[in-house]
């Protein structure tokens, strides 16, 4: 029994541990090879990692809902240009412009609700058509893409709001928003994926899709809900970060989608649906921030970088796999 | 005899949706400018497609192996960094430049197999960590320059990209060619049975006495060859590459696999439906393109048409329009 | 000694970054009273806000910007300007919103690029009398980069003020990919059977539509047009197959910009735009320049 | 029974798959307390019936009454709507839930947002579990329970409503005694509530244990409905297949050969310890115990899939290591495995390609694998096995479950093995199939073949094997031959109660 809850500890604390390793690395690296004047673990640095780790982590929480659903979902980045785009646009409307300050909640809304549909296109289109998840939104993320493009050719869309941008730096202990939209995205999600008949139908549906539906669960819907919640995400974490830089580039938040994948992967949630966990996904997120963040410490140059964060994607996989590893004497499949 | 000549067509619709989804288009496109159908524009797309078409079909065995490859796009620019420096390099020249390229490419095709067959580890995050460390490899190779071919008049190098055969580009011939060789293996030969069998169920494949890890790092191999031959054609073809020329194309090349109906659970697909599938995305790209639309609308009409074809070929094959998912 | 912290667009994309990098770096170790931080927003523009918060947080003395989005990095600009340390943007400029908290800008002047290309393409056409009727095309730079959009608009701008019957037919983006805009190019070989010109946002691309020119045997009767004369671009001016660009070298770009930096720690009174000269280029005064490193 | 109201009734039932008619026209009626029991052999269309009753699928034609009220089946919702439970053949779980959420899948019960009302919940799942005896709780993770557990906890949901009318598909396939015990009851419990019950089984002792009458399908049509007090096993036999059944066991007519096989002190970490035993040319030798009694691990190891950690393994007199399938294939050990989806069969592939499998590689003409050759394999085993399969195009998965048994079967047989191990072979196989393949195994080892039998069926050690080894909890209590072994012993032997009495 007590060795039982060790393994798992083990088994799901992996993630943590490899953060505190980089964190007593970068600390030890950056002081005494890279000659670095500033310290690594420190509150301020560690609640600003937190803060970046937002907008990534906030589509890598919607992103464990799908994958545990048993789907995947590669048009968030395209969604959250697009909700990017329609935040900072319809603040510009003669009739919200005329609304003043008072429009940037209405304008918040309307970049939800425009993530929240395009995510349900997404959902739609796989429960209507069967066509598999990765496809339709494979197709998605080009088309979602093309319409960022449209809205406003090959220019940037800008409109800088000093409201706005105070709100997205506004703080408390040095918290700012968000890295609370964040934390709060994860507890919501963490009770509503444990706790609720939905959540646990979730995994059900990505466990065992026939048994689902051989139980009356209704697949369709509990997909379509869960890809309108990842589109919702997708446009909370543009509006998070995109009330804070005023501009939306046409080609933000590609690649998005694989950092987002990596991370609810490295956080232990199986491709295959059916099992995974928000708070590992935090952790996923948080080890991937913090190795490029780290790296920029102790002055890595570009072409290091990415060969180091590629080496160690694959070894903490490894290290991974030998944690976890099956009683001597295992089935060798 | 017509009532046959319905029924045949009926039977192809049914195996072959994304056969018949193809021909549709093509024909509509052709009646919204015929000069899509064009001798000269057919060989153009076929020839700009073959980059791509290389690289998929290597990647369609890694996906019937039940596996992914995201490192494809950084390794063709791996691939055609190196080539085009080592023929720039005297000690080399082209004739030592491109085996030792296929060499090391091939080496990065082994490090994904192994990683993923003999250790199994998840083949997103291994491949997706490749397209990272191999970027950062090329960049080091490189030191972040373009590499070009400095007197192009002087080497034969250009025959692979540019030369023609009997009025048919070598690209087409390459892919082609491959095409074939690689169909045939995959669909005749033991070798592809066991491709099959290892991903469509991988521990029944075990207790069939099928090497199972062997298999999934050979399919690496072909992938890392494939990209090793279109990195090629690639520096050939332009002579000169900057060391983010295959940026993004594994996304394209999986979405060609993908539409050519091969399942990402691994155990189905086919080479020929690969290359269908590349013609589709290559066609689209150029018919609009032709129709003079923005390359945005594009994106826009990829989408549909990606979602039509694969609607059509599914739909197809359980016989009704609509899935039964409730 | 000062620390200097830079945040560069996307090093590695093209040889033109790189050099940049490389050459910024050398110039900083030669000067004994300059610590460098030098980071790489890989062309993401979270990232590079990121950056810029973690260069805050270090307190470096100074910081130089290259930015991925002129809008987008205002806000951490102002961070770092409420945190006192003097912002300098290089090669591409911030949009004015933000020119209250940058000290200076370092670079080009990318719509006068583009103007000038226009001009060449111009002075060209006027010269084999073909001004009446030559139809040209575009392969711009990566869509939605400052630069690209810039060039293109000075382009267009400037093309029918000098040459008002000129016609700008297409304008596709070759991503500042060669291989994208040769596969651009092939295709606007086969729906135009006109074209005289072409004008490429950096001559990288414009090789390729060079090659695609060549491969289609159409080469003879195009005018080619660039920008950022790379050294491809230069052979094949030399060649006589390339007719001519816009010079513009990454060391001049990379030390400017430091030593904007530097003077304005030094408490140096420095000109708010501070553009480096990037004169045009042709197959007809290309005798005066040398041949580019990168 | 004729008084009353039906609890079900099916009227004309028609279903096609492309190439097969599944059911033709097929009329059958349950009354409420009633077990009625459905048979027929492999691919007779019991199941394709079922899952028709279930909601699962749509049927081209004919009716569905429940209590004489016309009803259609839309979906499995509807059919548990309408007091429909189908406990299925294949195990239907998610292996990453808990127990509870498993046995109310798709009906959680809730509080307040939706959220689940876990202590209601487990209240419930543990009255259900406490009724059926079972050693784990409502919050264990299916996918660490047995497979015969994990069958318990699909028998448990047909608890969790008030049904009309429940269907056991093939519930005792991977059941032990002690739990057949268990299923027993909780049927006789159902009955007495005035719940129809729908029994499929190949098992004969069980059919005439529990049911009241039986009715009987074959090739897609029904043949009749008996009452089981009045009819014995020849009767439905040769309903089932048209003609008698030779239940005799066929002799072994020669002299065991040179011991082909000879494991000495065999272990392998805790799953089992010490195994030693011997089997020869022409001989069957038997394995018999409880499920977890350690001979699967025993059949793993010899074909290569587990490393010992002790103990020697003998062929022809030579001592071996075998390090993996490949090379257990290579010395000439063939394992027909207990799990035929997951560990048999590639369900995406043909029959052909299945069979052939394991020797594509020397099945070439130059370079590619020779049509004709795999096709003729096919045809041999399809016809000595009598697989029912509309081509060898058809995909496995399409099979029913006692035809892809065979076919995993057929894909060992070809191999001609020195040693052929096969585990659990008849799970899910007919009377008439089961009695062939049991010949078969005979005839094998006439021919000079050693054969091991793992099952967990006691009449098929008996019928099979010239001698017995009886296991317990990893470990050989004791080696029987055929003429000495009685049932009660061979009980004794598997349940560790004299340890000290080994052969
Ligand atoms: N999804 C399907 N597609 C095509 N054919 C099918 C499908 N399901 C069943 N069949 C065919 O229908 C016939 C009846 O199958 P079914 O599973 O009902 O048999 P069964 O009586 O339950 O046999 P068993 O005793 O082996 O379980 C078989 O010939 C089978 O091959
Ligand atoms: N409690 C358990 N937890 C996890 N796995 C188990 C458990 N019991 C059995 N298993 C595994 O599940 C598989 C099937 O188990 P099952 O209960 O059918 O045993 P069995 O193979 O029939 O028994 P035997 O070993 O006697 O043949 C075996 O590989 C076994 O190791
Ligand atoms: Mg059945
Ligand atoms: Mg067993």
């Amino acid at each position: 029994m007590k060795t039982d809850i060790l393994k798992k500890l083990v088994q799901n604390g992996a993630i943590w541990g490899f953060i505190l390793l980089q964190l007593v690395f970068f600390e030890l690296a950056g002081r005494y090879w890279a000659g670095s004047s500033t310290t690594f673990i420190d509150l301020d640095n560690l609640l600003l990692l937190l803060k970046q780790s937002a907008p990534i982590g906030i589509i890598a929480v919607g992103m464990t809902i799908v994958m545990v659903n048993g789907n995947i979902d590669l048009s968030v980045g395209a969604i959250y240009a697009l909700c990017g785009i329609v935040l900072l646009d319809s603040l510009g409307w003669p009739m919200m412009e005329a609304m003043g300050d008072g429009a940037i909640p209405l304008a918040m809304l309307i970049a939800l609700a425009t993530g929240c549909v395009l995510g349900l296109i997404n959902g739609l289109i796989v429960w209507k058509t069967g066509v598999d998840a990765f496809i339709v939104t494979l197709g998605a993320m080009l088309g979602y893409r093309g319409l960022v493009f449209m809205y406003n050719g090959e220019q940037p869309t800008s409109n800088l709001n000093w409201t706005m941008v105070d709100m997205a730096e506004w703080g408390i202990f040095g918290i700012q928003t968000p890295a609370l939209v964040l934390l709060f995205v994860v507890l919501v999600v963490w009770l509503v994926m444990t706790r609720t008949v939905h959540g646990r139908n979730a995994y059900a549906i990505g466990d065992n899709r026939e048994a689902a539906v051989n139980a009356g669960i209704r697949v369709g819907p509990h997909m379509l809900i869960n890809f309108a919640v990842i589109g919702f995400l997708a446009a909370l974490s543009a509006v998070v970060f995109y009330s804070g830089s005023g501009s939306v580039n046409p080609n933000d938040g590609m690649l998005f989608e694989l950092w987002a994948i990596t991370a609810v992967v490295l956080g232990g949630t199986k491709l295959t649906g059916g099992k995974g966990s928000i708070i590992g996904t935090l952790g996923g997120v948080i080890a991937i921030q913090l190795l490029r963040r780290g790296l920029n410490h102790i002055g890595a140059d570009t072409e290091t970088v990415n060969i180091v964060i590629g080496t160690i994607l694959i070894v903490v996989l490894l290290l991974d796999r030998q944690l976890n590893r099956k009683a001597s004497g295992e089935l060798k499949v | 005899m017509a009532d046959t000549a319905i029924k045949t067509f009926g039977g192809l619709l049914a195996r072959q949706g994304i056969l018949v989804a193809f021909i549709l288009f093509m024909v509509g496109f052709t009646l919204w400018n015929p000069r899509f159908i064009d001798i000269d524009n057919v060989f153009g797309v076929i020839r700009s497609s073959a980059i791509l078409g290389v690289m998929a079909l290597g990647v369609t065995f890694v996906v019937i192996g039940g596996n992914l490859d995201l490192s494809v796009g950084s390794m063709l620019s791996f691939s055609a960094i190196v080539v085009l420096d080592l023929h720039e390099n005297p000690a080399f020249g082209p004739a030592l430049a491109i085996p030792a390229m296929f060499a090391l490419t091939l080496c990065l095709g082994a490090i994904n197999g192994f990683l993923v067959g003999y250790l199994r580890l998840n083949s997103l995050i291994v491949t997706l960590g490749m397209l990272s460390a191999i970027h950062g490899l090329t960049l080091t190779w490189s030191g972040g320059q373009n590499m070009d071919i400095a007197d192009q008049g002087a080497t034969w190098f250009g025959v692979f990209g540019r030369g023609t055969a009997l009025g048919i580009p070598i690209p087409v011939l390459i892919f082609v060619a491959l095409a074939a060789f690689l169909g045939i293996l995959l669909a005749k030969t033991p070798f592809g049975r066991k491709v099959y069998a290892v991903g469509g169920n991988p521990t029944a494949a075990t207790f069939s006495g099928i090497p199972r890890a062997r298999v999934v790092f050979l399919t690496y191999l072909i992938s890392a060859f494939c990209v090793a031959v279109a990195g090629l054609i690639q520096a050939s073809r332009t002579m000169g590459a900057q060391n983010t020329v295959g940026q993004g194309l594994e996304l394209e090349v999986l979405a060609a696999v993908i539409l050519g109906g091969a399942s990402l659970l691994g155990g189905s697909g086919t080479i020929f439906k690969t290359v269908i599938g590349v013609l589709i995305l290559g066609f689209i790209q150029n018919g609009l393109l032709l129709a003079g639309l923005q390359f945005y609308v594009q994106f826009v009409v990829t989408w549909i048409i990606i979602i039509l074809a694969v609607w059509l070929d599914i739909a197809t094959k359980r016989g009704k329009l609509w899935s039964p998912i409730a | 000694t000062y620390t200097i912290g830079i945040t560069q667009n996307n090093v590695g994309v093209d040889s033109y970054q790189t050099t940049y990098e490389q050459a910024f770096i050398a110039a900083a170790e030669a000067n004994p009273d300059v610590e460098v931080v030098v980071l790489d927003a890989g062309g993401d523009v979270a990232r590079q806000i990121a950056q810029i918060q973690d260069l805050v947080q270090q307190e470096v003395d100074a910081m130089i910007i290259w930015p991925t989005n002129g809008q987008a990095v205002i806000p951490a600009v102002r961070q770092a300007h409420q945190a006192d340390i003097p912002v300098v943007i290089t090669n591409s400029n911030i949009a004015e919103e933000g020119f209250e908290f940058i000290r200076s800008f370092s670079g080009p002047d990318n719509v006068t690029q583009g103007a000038r290309a226009a001009e060449i393409m111009c002075e060209r056409f006027t010269a084999m009398g073909i001004q009446d009727e030559a139809q040209i095309v575009q392969i711009t730079g990566q869509p939605g980069y400052t630069t690209a959009i810039e060039r293109a608009e000075g382009f267009e701008e400037r093309l029918p003020e000098v040459c008002p019957n000129v016609t700008l037919v297409a304008s596709q983006p070759g991503n500042w990919n060669r291989e994208d805009s040769q596969r651009v190019m092939e295709a606007f070989l086969v729906q135009y059977d006109d074209i005289d010109g072409v004008y490429s946002g950096d001559d990288n691309m414009g090789v390729g539509a060079l090659n695609a020119a060549l491969a289609a045997g159409r080469a003879e009767g195009i005018t080619f047009v660039g920008a950022t004369n790379f050294a491809v671009g230069y052979d094949a001016m030399e060649r006589g197959e390339y007719w001519g660009s816009i010079y513009q070298s990454p060391v001049d770009d990379a030390e400017a910009a430091l030593q904007t930096a530097l003077d304005i720690l030094a408490g140096e009174d420095v000109p708010f735009l501070n553009y480096f000269d990037t004169p045009k280029i042709t197959q007809d005064n290309m005798g005066e320049f040398t041949r580019p490193v990168f | 029974m004729t008084g009353q109201t039906p609890a079900l009734r099916l009227d004309g039932i028609v279903k096609d798959f492309p190439g097969v008619r599944a059911l033709d026209g097929v009329s059958f009626t349950v009354m409420p307390g009633e077990v009625h029991a459905l048979m027929g052999e492999n691919g007779a269309g019991k199941s394709t019936l079922m899952k028709v009753l279930g909601g699962i699928y749509q049927p081209d034609a004919g009716r569905i009454y429940i209590a004489e009220r016309e009803t259609r089946m839309k979906g499995p919702l509807e059919a548990k709507a309408n007091g429909v439970m189908f406990i299925h053949q294949e195990l239907s779980l998610a292996q990453e839930l808990s127990v509870a959420e498993n046995i109310y899948l798709g009906e959680l019960p809730r509080k307040s947002f939706g959220r689940v009302d876990w202590p209601t919940l487990y209240a419930r799942t543990d009255a259900i579990l406490e009724k059926l005896r079972v050693g784990f709780t409502a919050r264990t993770r299916v996918g660490e329970l047995s497979i015969a557990n994990q069958q318990m906890v699909e028998i448990a949901r047909a608890l969790t409503v008030d049904a009309k009318a429940v269907i056991f598909d093939e519930p005792t396939a991977s059941l032990t005694d002690a739990e057949k015990v268990v299923l027993f009851d909780v049927i006789a419990d159902l009955k007495a509530q005035g719940v129809g019950i729908i029994y499929i089984s190949h098992r004969m002792e069980e059919i005439f244990r529990i049911t009241d009458r039986i009715s009987v399908l074959r090739d897609g049509e029904y043949r009749g409905t008996l009452d089981t007090a009045q009819t014995d096993e020849t009767e439905v036999t040769q309903m089932m297949i048209g003609r008698k059944l030779d239940l005799s066991r066929s002799a072994a007519t020669v002299e065991p050969g040179p011991v082909a096989l000879r494991v000495e002190g065999l272990s392998c970490g805790t799953l089992f310890r010490d195994a030693t035993f011997e089997v020869r040319e022409g001989e069957v030798l038997g394995f018999y115990g409880l499920v977890g009694a350690g001979r699967t691990e025993i059949a793993e190891t010899l074909f290569g899939l587990r490393k010992p950690t002790a103990g020697r393994i003998f062929l022809k007199g030579e001592e071996v290591t075998i390090s993996s399938p490949i090379d257990a294939i290579r010395k000439g050990i063939s394992l027909v495995p207990e799990s035929r989806k997951e560990q048999g069969l590639v369900l995406g592939m043909n029959c052909r390609d299945n069979i052939t499998l394991p020797q594509v590689a020397d099945l070439t003409a130059g370079p590619f694998v020779a049509d004709g050759a795999e096709i003729s394999i096919y045809d041999q085993y399809r016809d000595r096995l009598s697989i029912k399969s509309p081509s060898w195009r058809t995909l496995v998965g399409n099979l029913s479950g006692g035809n892809q048994q065979k076919i995993v079967i057929g894909k060992w047989l070809s191999m001609r093995p020195e040693v052929l191990i096969v585990d659990e072979p008849t799970r899910g196989i007919d009377v008439g199939s089961k009695s062939e393949i049991h010949n078969l195994l005979r005839d094998l080892a006439r021919q000079g073949y050693a054969v091991i039998v793992i099952s967990s069926e006691m009449p098929e050690v008996l019928q099979c094997s010239d001698r017995i080894v009886a296991m317990y909890n990893g470990t050989i209590m004791r080696e029987f031959t055929a003429e000495e072994v009685t049932e009660d012993s061979l009980i004794q032997a598997i349940s560790g109660l004299n340890s000290g009495a080994a052969a």
